[in-house]
């Protein structure tokens, strides 16, 4: 498969200062092994668009630890503490979005869409600042698409093409990512052959994919643990 | 601290409220007791993290990571469940297809706008997608304790926390009381406690409308 | 299955004056058992969405001879020439919009969002009286979502609750169109148990489904004819 | 009328622009021909109406009239295609993901803007998804004849009919010669006919360099 590579290739595709689009919701569909290879690099500055930061020490919880992060932007940070720690501190900018209109976001960032006009936060303090503008009677909203320079995603298989599919509710923010990065390299479990996954089971067809990096860790009473 | 036999009151509370067929978002907390009160009525249960048709906990040995509610808690799959992507999961929730949120709230007020997200003077750094579910839900039921852990009431005349947004709550059940929002303000539909309908009024500071109000205090279950 | 109704009655749900989103890209994915009832009442002055309007007195073609129409909107109608000949004759407004801001749109219709900012059209007179905004340096131009008072959609398969896969290329509009419809109809060959469509099959799940009517006809020669 | 033989030349001469591994939207009429022109390059047909990995023509028994291409005919399905919907479909050519499309024109300017969808003083009933191509794809090959049925050239020095968009094509591909366009105008690449520099500049009116010009004649299979 030439869309395979070593997973500490994938670091020669990030750069310091990058926006990275990280998949995941909790730990569920977040690319660990590559998290791993970033936080052992010495890529600093990057900016991660993610619904949270993993947990203390877990995921993009370890880019908290070993410093490869400038700002976060999610819907929700408080249960790692280590990140609410890090903002009250001034080490790391923080910018909150609810959780809708982060996952549109980023789809009108791969869609060719500039902006749109959302009901959600209307009167909150989140609309602070932003534009308004009334359709139908009804008043909206007016939020920015977000495009990734690389977006590290997870799913469950990989065909040889680089289709992917998603194991359960691991798709989260996944199937978006994959749309809206200038690059974007999926780590998978497995790797089949084209053919093996059915054109209706599908998520994410492999334009979308540019490399793809096997996980090293193995599942094992429902959980990652390191492989052996 | 609200004892268990309080939050199952109010979760039984609100699971008379629900109806037949449902699609159902419930929040973190009380919310996620009410599976277990809706006996043979069949409401579907939707997590925003994208399901449709949420099942029980599984088995220990069935223990899924990646199959997680919203609390991220392993669940399984009812039959006819479906799955999806956080973006389709939010023209669900945004788009107005959800018949009932349930939500946890630290104030609303007494014409039901809510402020479940952000405490003023604390770090706010999680939202996650709960102002979603305030703008777009059909229906949508608070389900928290009358006071806040200081004592001050969640019911209030103005609130003093951030808004989660303009859309109002439809109902507010409590141990205590269930109280109707309308656009003349707060009523107060049925008292679920032993107290008083003064000490009410003393706690809450809220003037509401009593002109129907059903007494199940027999329902305590203490 | 309680959301099953009769062909007939489905036309109690569709008045006067309405906006109706119609599945299907040329006769593939459009419900036409739905659009014979529909030719054959007296409900008038509808205003339909839909990628085109069917072939010269086939799907929706059909509505046209029999003066359901007010107004079309759409991607394409120079290819059913009854179409062009009411637009000129003054009998059908037309309202063109590109296939993919169409598309858009609708989906628009069915999730909260007002408007967005597309990059489609930008210099054409499509364009023309519509807002433009700057994104990161690039032009887009804005469009309002689409909605509807009915949405009458194709799908292959419902289980009983609703739930609906499509046949290959026929679930184009049809899957948007189920959002974005105020009620959703949805006409299907064959209706099965709950638990038979995977949860990974399902492409429209239930929530978006109102009614389900079955198709009267049958494929033959991978086309659908009358059945008998 | 252009003969065959020409519209196999000008899908032949677009299939050498066309790389392995791409992801290619063709437009109706000339660029439908080019998938038996590509001989080992693999290349990933995208149709708008809601697939990836179209493959060839079904035999009759195998004819699905809801697998169809976006010209509604009949086709088949690649091993490793994905099948979506419209919307889904328009993310990927609106959203910069289609490496190339190759499309039909009515004009073409000195700069490469395009005009495809529409006749001034005719209905304009019809744009389906071709300005949306224009809008996304990464290179735009516009496929056509170098005149126009009326004998005037489809290269011009400005639209007179209505503009696809301010994307412009990359190169124009007719079947006389090659035309690739930059911020300065147009060049000549190649010329795959008998017809001479001053006949080209005579037809379309337009200047155009030609300081690299390849001359292809000897490719014209009449």
């Amino acid at each position: 498969m030439n869309k395979l590579i070593d997973r500490s290739d994938a670091l020669n595709y990030i750069k310091d200062g990058d926006t990275l689009l990280v998949g995941g919701f909790g730990l569920s569909g977040t690319p660990l092994t590559l998290l791993d290879e970033l936080a052992n690099s010495n890529i600093r500055d990057l900016t991660v668009v993610s619904n949270n930061l993993g947990e203390v020490g877990k995921g993009l919880g370890k880019l908290l630890v070993s410093g490869n992060l400038k700002k976060a932007v999610g819907s929700y940070f408080t249960t790692n503490r280590d990140a609410v720690e890090a903002w009250k501190e001034g080490k790391l900018e923080i910018e909150l979005v609810p959780q809708g209109t982060l996952a549109e976001a980023i789809r009108c960032g791969g869609a060719g869409i500039g902006g749109f006009y959302t009901k959600t936060g209307i009167g909150t303090t989140l609309a602070d600042g932003k534009e308004q503008k009334v359709f139908d009677g009804e008043t909206y909203i007016l939020e920015q698409a977000i495009k990734g320079d690389v977006s590290i995603i997870k799913a469950l298989k990989a065909d040889t093409l680089g289709n992917l599919i998603y194991d359960h509710t691991a798709r989260n923010f996944n199937a978006v990512m994959a749309t809206a990065g200038e690059i974007v390299i999926a780590e998978v479990d497995e790797i089949v052959e084209v053919g093996d996954l059915h054109p209706l089971e599908i998520v994410t067809p492999h334009v979308y994919v540019d490399h793809v990096v096997l996980n090293k860790y193995v599942k094992k009473g429902g959980v990652y643990v390191e492989s052996i | 601290m609200l004892s268990q036999s309080e939050r199952i009151k109010i979760a039984k509370r609100v699971a008379e409220e629900l109806s037949e067929g449902q699609i159902v978002n419930l929040g973190v907390g009380i919310p996620t007791l009410i599976p277990d009160f809706l006996g043979d009525k069949k409401v579907f249960l939707q997590s925003e993290n994208g399901l449709l048709g949420m099942g029980p906990t599984p088995d220990d040995e069935n223990v899924n990571m990646d199959l997680i509610s919203a609390s991220k808690k392993p669940i399984t799959m009812e039959k006819g469940a479906s799955l999806f992507d956080s973006s389709d999961s939010f023209v669900m929730i945004r788009g107005g297809h959800i018949d009932v949120a349930v939500l946890g709230a630290l104030q609303v007020d007494q014409y039901g706008e809510i402020a479940n997200w952000a405490v003023p003077g604390k770090s706010i750094l999680g939202v996650g997608g709960a102002i979603d579910l305030v703008a777009g839900a059909k229906r949508i039921i608070i389900a928290c304790t009358l006071q806040a852990k200081d004592g001050k009431s969640k019911l209030v005349k103005k609130l003093t926390f951030p808004s989660s947004g303009t859309r109002r709550a439809n109902i507010l059940v409590t141990e205590h009381a269930v109280f109707k929002f309308t656009n003349t303000g707060t009523e107060l539909i049925e008292i679920l406690s032993d107290i008083s309908m003064e000490k009410l009024k003393e706690i809450t500071g809220v003037e509401f409308g009593y002109d129907n109000v059903k007494i199940s205090s027999s329902k305590i279950t203490k």
